[in-house]
């Protein structure tokens, strides 16, 4: 097991980077930096909510640890509206992160949808070059474009037309994978499903990022147990990536 | 200023200090090692354990509420014979008390795990009946007859002591007499309550998300700590205070209500570190009071 | 986008929307006329009043806890025959339907208010029988024979509806289907939670102080929400849905779930203007899902 | 009945004054400024904590309510976070306020204790002589003592001996209280109870300021109920300033 750490950082930049979008940073210890890995996750406490909230990593380096946040309910809010200098309570890093290793000689094909380009753009910092889907409601939902440039190709899709192809992400992603290809998949429900139903219906391989509500993320409370080949999973534990070929989402029943 | 003995004896167990796990929030038991020192605790009870393996309920299983948790996990575990095989063993290094909670749905149930559980005697510190989980098909504690069986079945079989968790959805004091004259020797209040969250958002054409559980947390402390104080006055046997408990001063007043020792559950959720803190914010609370010993405060909302 | 119909018929009392005040939270019903247009609301439920005078008990009587407030005022009124001679006069101007909360320790308290209240019927909408107040010595609804008692001596005498207030301080769907077959027109669900509060730093040489109460609040709501859910599948009398309303979200999850009416207590104490605010609110979200009138949302949880 | 208003109104000073105690200043209506008495409070609604809480003014000018507040809780604490130009909520002035008008011609003796200040040297700005009795537990709790020269004697006491006499104020006032004085008391129980005491056995006339837990201030909730001549009273409604001859207190069993 890898190190994972229960303690107060300093939060070094708490600042909105596009409508209602935010980055969060905050001064970490050596001792967790290299285990900070693409996929992986921390629970976040925010003063005024009961619970933490699990936040994927978006970006770490010289030990400073950045995560990305839409402002949705009462929790995010309130985190937008802490100060730089705050000492803000992380445990982790927690869960299994995206495995890069078994797939190395096939295309890299990555799929963000939403604030899921947080832990997907993560994982490009890790990779050489490949094909990045991305989409997103609207133009000022897509972020960080101009990032992408060197040996990506970035294919664009909003749910308005304001930007790219207009509909889902997933429509192009199925006219153009191919069997050479392997899958790092993150972003709402609707979309994992769609690309699960497109890879076992292409036998593409690859990897998607779930979501579920957690109380405690790292297993305890087991609230976010899902089942994956027939065994449940929990998907802060043994999740938050899971292999394609294991899962049968159905979001109505997923036990 | 002296630091307060913190030990106290309960149905025979020796702690060393008041502060337990609270079973359903704390895993197996060892699976925080990592992140706090476990051997400070002063016990553990475990996740319950049925007869069979269980798979638990369907998502969702958890909805944050005001001040509280909301679950509906539905006894999620591998079975007891899973669990002595590995999970227990591993627990019985930890060198705290280790009480394990069972449950079952029929007495033959409860009869078989108490058998099992009879080969571990040397391990296992007692044995505590979830007769209270509001998220079973049926709540046993509402079938005092059903309680009774339990207890008395378990009873005969066990040669460690056996603890009822309790929960007040039928009038608390007659039930936990009821389980005092039916041989338990100890009860725990109070399991977690019968809640519910509706997601009016869901809501268009098809019904609303309804999520149907427990719930837990400071949102509950003061009914907990009434259910306490309420049963006390009325019971010979100790009980284990549980509900809401946040930090040193919740244990304190679970004990001046009448808790013998108390068990922490969402807190550790929130941050396994929080039973540390709430040990040493407790040890802190006595100091200051010039409490010498954990054993004088028990009750003493009632002495006269 | 059009207005939603409001309006609602309970027990045979048209409203004219289901928003009302919770008994014991809103005095006699007209003390704060300057503070918000009483006429807006759906209804008045006033604070509890009894045969004789009551001077309620003793300090301390609240106590704040985490979202919520625990009390323990013990009915405190200035007895029937005073509050019809001039209170009851100021309500039955205001111009909404006047629902008078009563409460007796015997069945023969419960018959003379009903033969007082009878002379009223013109002004009075319906009766609501206080069987859960937490602060009395016996809570009645615990004594299932009393119960049937009340219910059946009252519903002769009474010429308007009969509704029974209840706490889940026992199994709530069997009770509310004894209130039911008793007589009954309606339940309110659910009174404040038997709770407690212990003062630690009170505690020196002598025993700390505590309050023996009921909470209420917004750490009650997932609570009485569930009760309101598990009753509504079971009865077929109409429900006030009570407990923890902040918010016209909270309006929506309790008529979901099977209130057809709510009233709202402890919101009204921090503000008298946030029974309007829960009014706007609620008109807003049934606004925005396109809802023609509020009668289309009683229940839905429990619709196939 | 005079006017309340339950509204939001901008902050326009919330400064620490003296170690703990804060001044709070609000920008109020018109229509209530005149109502605005000596003894009345409003109820203050403080972000994080459940129920509004009860505070004397302490002074009014110019449309400008100030109050004076101990952090001394969760919610004093929050309040006194609280920054410049917020909208804060309160609901008032609610109360009797001191009645100056049936002993008039009496010598006006005032008497403090600790945060009963407030409302005491609000009530010396609208008399023109008298003796102010002002106990609290050190010198650093004294405020405002520069304020009260004029016309004004002030008898100082502490519990440490910092300043002044070392021991309860009331001691002091026992010795040189007469039958022509008037008291006016606000402060901590135990203070109140001595006052009682002393004016009942030297047969003198006065008030004293009464305080208790309220949840709403306005006679709802009915928290507040104490026992005034053998009647229920409830201290926010038919109080907070209530007659000593009608008083008999015992807070250990007042009703």
């Amino acid at each position: 097991m890898y190190r994972r750490l229960d303690k107060s950082y300093k939060v070094i930049c708490n600042k909105k980077i596009s409508t209602n979008y935010f980055k969060l940073s905050v001064k970490i210890d050596e001792s967790i930096y290299k285990d900070c890995l693409p996929g992986r996750f921390f629970m976040i406490n925010i003063p005024g909510v009961f619970l933490r909230r699990p936040m994927s990593i978006y970006h770490v380096k010289n030990n400073v640890l950045s995560f990305l946040y839409k402002v949705v309910g009462k929790g995010t809010k309130l985190l937008s509206n802490i100060k730089e200098k705050t000492l803000l309570n992380l445990l982790g890093p927690l869960g299994n992160g995206y495995n890069l290793k078994i797939y190395k000689k096939f295309n890299h094909v990555l799929i963000a949808g939403g604030t899921g380009i947080a832990s997907i753009s993560f994982l490009i910092t890790k990779l050489k070059k490949g094909i990045l889907y991305y989409g997103a409601r609207s133009k000022k939902d897509l972020l960080f474009l101009d990032k992408f440039k060197k040996n990506w190709e970035v294919i664009i899709s909003t749910d308005d037309g304001s930007k790219g192809y207009k509909g889902h992400i997933t429509d192009l992603l199925s006219k153009r994978i191919k069997t050479e290809d392997v899958l790092y998949a993150c972003g709402p429900n609707l979309m994992l499903e769609n690309i699960l139903y497109i890879a076992r219906e292409k036998k593409i391989k690859g990897f998607i990022s779930l979501e579920e509500r957690m109380a405690c993320g790292f297993g305890n409370c087991q609230g976010c147990a899902i089942m994956v080949n027939n065994e449940i999973k929990m998907v802060c534990k043994d999740g938050p990536i899971f292999d394609i070929k294991e899962l049968y989402l159905n979001y109505n029943n997923s036990i | 200023m002296i630091k307060p003995d913190l030990s106290i004896d309960f149905v025979g167990i020796k702690l060393k200090n008041p502060i337990l796990t609270a079973s359903g929030t704390f895993g197996y038991g060892y699976e925080v090692a990592d992140l706090i020192p476990l051997i400070k605790l002063g016990g553990i009870i475990t996740k319950t354990i049925t007869l069979d393996p269980h798979c638990g309920n369907q998502q969702p299983r958890t909805s944050e509420v005001l001040c509280g948790l909301l679950n509906s996990i539905g006894l999620q575990n591998i079975g007891i014979r899973a669990f002595v095989r590995e999970p227990l063993k591993k627990l019985s290094k930890i060198g705290v008390p280790i009480i394990i909670s069972i449950s079952g749905s029929v007495v033959k149930e409860y009869v078989e795990l108490a058998k099992i559980l009879r080969d571990e005697q040397n391990i296992i510190s007692a044995i505590e009946l979830n007769l209270s989980c509001p998220n079973l098909k049926k709540m046993i504690c509402k079938d005092l007859f059903l309680v009774q069986d339990v207890i008395e079945s378990v009873k005969i079989l066990s040669k460690v002591p056996v603890i009822a968790k309790l929960s007040p959805v039928t009038d608390i004091i007659e039930l936990a007499l009821f389980v005092q004259n039916a041989g338990a020797d100890a009860i725990t209040l109070a399991n977690t309550y019968p809640a519910m969250a509706i997601d009016i958002n869901s809501f268009k054409f098809k019904n609303p998300k309804i999520l149907l559980g427990g719930v837990s947390g400071p949102c509950i402390k003061p009914m907990a700590i009434r259910c306490v104080y309420d049963t006390y006055k009325n019971i010979k046997i100790p009980i284990i205070g549980c509900g809401g408990i946040m930090n040193g001063k919740d244990v304190v007043e679970f004990m001046f209500a009448g808790a013998t020792i108390v068990s922490v559950g969402t807190a550790s959720l929130i941050s396994p570190k929080n039973l540390i803190k709430i040990l040493e914010e407790f040890e802190s609370i006595l100091t200051n009071k010039n409490i010498e010993s954990v054993k004088e405060i028990v009750g003493i909302c009632s002495t006269i």
